[in-house]
């Protein structure tokens, strides 16, 4: 049987999402017959494959590396979900977007001790402007919402992409927060 | 005052003007006395009693005559002869031309001042509305009235029935001339046939597209023919009282038609029993206080009442249920202004202007791009060319002509490829613009339609009253790519996203602003989409207005 | 009172002439997505979520449209619902509708309304004003972020306590509801306290204070007791 | 001694006073009285203010409500509806700069540009030392003359941004 070639990526994200992932409990053992999970953060993988079948995206593109990551996912997956809030509309990082980027620093690093990065040095990748929702940067094929989506979405999200079907879930479980 | 009063009143001025050998018009409208039209007016009073010729040569100060950017004008009138009319008068011109017409020196006429009333501009306009405009001082009841003013409210309170009025008026084929071009006759005829204790008249003076000053200058040039119209209505339709809204921009025309007021009030022209009749109507004028979506009509109610301007959902419509409830006729002032024509005349005479769907005359504020700029009046269906080249006098500096936009924020840009259709109201609509109130801003090459479709969002983002959530949320959106088309950062994507939100604010949005806020992208997209695509495909801006100094989002990884 | 047919979605109903047509619409058990519009308070018709298409393909709010003979409605064309879905796009896009971290979170009416009609994702730009909380008041708060502008609070407040101590400021998007001279809740000498502006509160806009994520309810009955009490004399709990 | 009836006198007097003294409350009373206490006088009342005080402030604005007798965010929500009315105070000289379409055509984007830059102050503002209010009209109906500005009352025809600062610098400093 060919089993579907299957990723999961963190970007500007709290790594929530993953955890309900894992809350899918026993439904990870019937889960793992039907896919090869080829890259993710729970996975010591350092770059991203090539010919991936379906990715699942959590967090939002704050800075540089999320957005090339993004970039790279998009272009070697057939499907890409966004997976939670952050992905699907910039959620919690996004409070930042009413600050520009160097007030931002400036309160959160050049206020308080130690070094003071200024985003694109060794450090810290540079900042976007924006935080933005996955869509906004790669075309997205299916959003799955929630902070965090709990295992049952996830699971009729998952159950709908191996089986080839266009994910459409129930009103209550496509809410957001 | 009764109907006899009134003839015996203009004979009396009309022979006291003719007494004069000479009548020196000087235009006193914004325009002119911005150029420079009040030191023209004191140099040629100075000479006048320099010279001690009072009793032969009268200065009059009066309303706007056309040619704005030709400013100052002067018209010099003498009996028997053609009037003169002077353009771009300095006070040297006027001593000049004072001391040749009024014969007393053996001076030579500034001729190289006159613009010769063959002069296209003038000769293929048609006057109806303006037909007094910059021949009387519009602070002189008695100069209206030499010039037949209010004998078509005398003959109607007299001769007409209310419901004679409303058939005439429906018979002329006048349609509002506040853009929407809804048949006045049939709206009388619906307060008319109202039953109410108490009706409404309202005049809406809040002229607020960009780029348009028709009723300005009509307020400001003949204020009593508004009063007049306004009047009739208010006879046709059964009120006996009347508002008329009038922008705050516009203190001059404010100050203008409260003094009319006042003076027909005391000649018993307004007020209790009209010209001894049975009728009573009073005007107030009301200011408005800066909000385009007051031209709106339930929304400029809302602003007499005192509240903030926002509109309410149509129906039940004002005819039915408008100020406090009662039953209320709104018309533009331009549409007033063409009433007592249509009463003096008939109906049939008005209808023979025109073509078949649109009656009559409209008045243009003729701006942008083209030699003379100023106040036009056309009969409809006139071609855009007409307008431009011969009335305008053609592009300046040898460039192309490239869009006229009419309409102002609710309405679009014509090019090129239809300069000889007919502008009225449905082939302007067919168009994708409108009539509009009468805003005519022509652009040559340097003009960037995208970076105009921008500039009208961006007022209608900020005129937007708030109340529903497509115009106040909408507008926005639409601006913010429309933003980022002109700075670069567009992708092929967001057009697609631009127009599908024009379509929803169109169609979803609660009143006129924002049904029509979306007009000037669509219009453009219709006619210079290669336009929008070299902006974002190119990145290059054909007139060379927009900076494109971003990149989409998707590009700043390799940036 | 005439009775007048009309066409509802290819079926004819009956109903009593002048009724609005939402009622109507809501009689027949057709779910409506509203969000100015509540039972009790007078009609607003901006967020034109309730828009139906009449036969000539104009489309109306219909909770501000009286039935009339033979009129013809469709209620959920694809132009519709995609009408709605934008419209809800750009209700979350215009403020921070951050529904993970809202007192409302799983009571909000704009979060269950986006849920019903699929809206799963926003394609315009957040645009992520700089608004102000008020927490000055000893009992409610105020949080600009979520205000959604229905006026409901202008509206409970002005017409069923009769305090008028709210109000809307500014216009299009720079429109802030007021409490008397825009100054802090707590200052305010006409308000009285009542709380009824927040149990009408659509959205996490206005909440008890201590409530936390997703700790905020709302019920809005007490309008029908009010109002039945006062027009009818008849003061009955129901259990809804 | 005063007669009680001089006493009276100069109390009715002192009640038809505002109690600060300003006589300008004088003007907003005359307004009030012409519109006989009518509360869909609001618009006219706020413009008589707004020309006697130069600018609504709170407390002006609680008299005017207090007068009609309407709720006060009913009158603050009029008062920031319209764009005519400023609730802050205006700078000695005031610079209004059209951009209505001709003007806009005519590029007057650009003498507004010229004017933040020099003096460091966005349409809509008042530079800190209090001597210069920018500000962008949506039309000033003067279209034939584009592009148009009104400096201190002063409508100035067909201007360039060179023209225009140098202009502004004379009469402001």
């Amino acid at each position: 049987m060919h089993k579907l070639r299957f990723a999961t990526a963190w970007l500007g994200g709290c790594s929530g999402c993953h955890m309900s992932f894992l809350d899918l409990d026993e439904k990870l053992i019937d889960l793992a017959d039907k896919i090869v999970l080829v890259y993710s953060p729970i996975a010591d993988v350092k770059e991203f494959p090539e010919n991936v079948d379906v990715t699942l995206v959590e967090g939002a593109v704050a800075n540089l590396d999320n957005l090339k990551l993004a970039q790279e996912i998009r272009a070697r997956s057939r499907l890409v979900v966004s997976f939670g809030d952050c992905a699907v509309t910039g959620n919690v990082p996004s409070l930042r977007n009413k600050l520009g980027v160097d007030d931002l620093l400036t309160a959160v690093y050049h206020e308080g001790p130690g070094r003071h990065p200024t985003g694109g040095d060794e450090i810290m990748p540079r900042l976007l402007p924006k935080v933005l929702p996955l869509h906004q940067v790669v075309k997205v094929d299916a959003f799955l919402p929630g902070c965090p989506p709990d295992a049952e979405r996830i699971w009729a999200a998952v159950s709908a992409l191996l089986a080839g079907e266009p994910v459409v879930l129930e009103p209550n479980m496509r809410t957001f927060g | 005052m009764n109907r006899a009063d009134l003839e015996a009143m203009a004979q009396r001025e009309q022979q006291r003007q003719q007494a004069f050998g000479c009548r020196i018009l000087c235009c006193a409208s914004t325009p002119c006395l911005s150029s420079g039209g009040q030191a023209v007016y004191d140099a040629i009073n100075a000479v006048i009693s320099e010279g001690g010729w009072e009793a032969e040569v009268q200065a009059v100060a009066t309303g706007c005559m056309g040619p704005c950017s030709h400013g100052p004008m002067v018209t010099v009138q003498r009996p028997g002869e053609e009037d003169v009319v002077y353009e771009r008068v300095t006070s040297d011109v006027a001593r000049a031309l004072v001391a040749a017409h009024a014969g007393k020196a053996a001076a030579v006429a500034p001729v190289e001042h006159v613009m010769p009333a063959s002069a296209p501009f003038f000769a293929k306009q048609q006057k109806v509305v303006l037909a007094n405009s910059g021949l009387i001082d519009p602070e002189k009841l008695e100069d209206y009235v030499a010039r037949g003013g209010y004998r078509a409210l005398a003959y109607a309170l007299r001769e007409m029935t209310p419901e004679e009025v409303c058939k005439e008026i429906i018979a002329s084929g006048l349609r509002g001339r506040g853009g929407a071009g809804f048949p006045t006759g049939l709206k009388w005829d619906m307060v008319r046939k109202e039953h109410s204790d108490k009706k409404y008249v309202v005049a809406n003076g809040d002229e607020g597209d960009p780029g348009a000053y028709m009723d300005r200058s009509l307020m400001e040039s003949d204020p009593h023919r508004i009063l007049e119209g306004m009047a009739i209505a208010g006879y046709a339709v059964g009120a006996d009282q009347g508002f008329l809204y009038v922008r705050g921009e516009y203190p001059v025309a404010a100050k203008r038609l409260e003094r009319a007021i006042r003076a027909a009030e005391r000649r018993g022209l307004l007020g209790s029993r009209v010209l001894e009749s049975g009728f009573n109507f009073r005007i107030d004028v009301r200011i408005g206080a800066g909000a385009f979506v007051c031209g709106e009509e339930t929304a400029l109610m809302a602003s007499i009442m005192g509240h903030r301007g926002q509109p309410v959902p149509r129906p039940p419509y004002p005819a039915q249920s408008g100020l406090w409830g009662k039953p209320t006729l709104i018309n533009n002032v331009e549409t007033y202004g063409s009433i007592a024509p249509i009463v003096e005349n008939g109906a049939a005479w008005f209808a023979e202007i025109g073509t078949a769907k649109s009656k009559g005359t409209k008045i243009f504020a003729l701006a942008g791009k083209v030699a003379t700029t100023g106040l036009i009046e056309v009969p409809m269906g006139i071609s855009l060319r007409e307008i431009v080249y011969d009335i305008g006098g053609g592009i300046p500096d040898g460039l192309a002509f490239k869009a006229a936009q009419t309409g102002g924020p609710s309405g679009g840009c014509i090019p090129a490829a239809h300069l000889d259709t007919p502008v009225d109201y449905e082939s302007l609509k067919a168009l994708g613009s409108i009539m509009g109130s009468g805003g005519m801003i022509i652009m040559d090459e340097h003009s960037c339609m995208v970076d105009v479709a921008k500039f009208f969002m961006e007022f209608c983002m900020d005129e937007s009253c708030g109340k529903c959530v497509p115009c106040r949320v909408g507008t926005v959106q639409m601006h913010r790519i429309l933003e980022r088309i002109t700075d670069g950062s567009a992708t092929p994507q967001d057009l697609a996203t631009l127009q599908e939100l024009c379509m929803m604010v169109k169609e979803t949005s609660l009143c006129g602003l924002g049904q029509s806020a979306p007009n000037p992208v669509l219009s453009t997209i219709r006619y210079f989409a290669e336009e929008y695509t070299a902006h974002i495909a190119d990145h290059h801006c054909p007139a060379g207005v927009c900076t494109l100094e971003k990149q989409p989002v998707g590009e700043w990884v390799t940036a | 009172m005439a009775v007048v047919t009309l066409t509802i979605n290819d079926e004819m109903v009956s109903a009593q002439e002048g009724t609005l047509l939402l009622a109507v619409l809501r009689e027949q058990g057709i779910e409506m997505p509203t969000l100015c519009h509540l039972d009790g308070l007078s009609e607003r018709g901006g967020c034109r979520l309730c828009m139906v298409e009449l036969g000539s393909g104009r489309l109306q709010a219909s909770c501000v449209t009286p039935v009339q003979e033979g009129m013809v409605v469709n209620t959920h064309s694809e132009r519709l619902v995609k009408y709605r879905q934008m419209i809800l796009e750009l209700l979350f896009a215009e403020r921070n509708h951050v529904c993970a971290v809202c007192v409302m979170n799983g009571h909000c009416e704009l979060q269950w309304e986006a849920a019903k009609i699929g809206m799963d994702h926003v394609r315009f730009d957040y645009l992520n004003p700089d608004l102000a909380m008020d927490a000055s008041h000893e009992r409610y708060a105020l949080d600009h972020n979520r205000c959604i502008l229905c006026t409901r609070c202008v509206r409970v407040c002005d017409e069923i306590e009769g305090a008028h101590v709210w109000d809307v400021m500014g216009r299009g998007v720079n429109s802030r509801v007021i409490i008397d001279l825009n100054q802090a809740w707590g200052s305010s000498q006409s308000c009285t306290s009542c709380g009824k502006c927040v149990q009408v509160c659509p959205t996490g806009a206005l909440f008890d204070k201590g409530a936390t994520v997703a700790e905020m309810e709302k019920q809005h009955n007490f309008l029908r007791w009010i109002l039945d009490g006062r027009e009818k004399n008849v003061w009955s709990y129901s259990a809804k | 001694m005063a007669s009680p009836t001089a006493a009276v006198r100069t109390k009715r007097r002192a009640d038809d006073e505002h109690p600060s003294g300003d006589p300008r409350f004088a003007l907003i009373d005359r307004t009030l009285k012409r519109f006989q206490y009518q509360q869909d006088a609001l618009i006219e009342v706020l413009h008589t203010a707004q020309e006697a005080f130069g600018f609504l402030s709170d407390d002006l604005l609680i008299y005017v409500a207090h007068q009609l007798k309407l709720p006060l965010s009913w009158v603050y929500g009029v008062a920031t509806f319209y764009h005519f009315f400023t609730l802050k105070p205006q700078g000695q000289h005031n610079c209004i700069v059209c951009m209505g379409t001709a003007c806009y055509v005519k590029r007057a984007a650009e003498i507004v540009a010229a004017l933040q830059k020099e003096y460091g102050v966005a349409p809509g503002e008042t530079t800190r030392d209090g001597l210069l209010s920018l500000a962008t009209a949506r039309c000033l109906g003067s279209c034939g003359l584009a592009p148009v500005l009104v400096l201190d009352g002063e409508v100035l025809p067909r201007e360039t941004p060179e023209g225009t600062l140098a202009r502004v610098k004379q009469q402001v400093g």
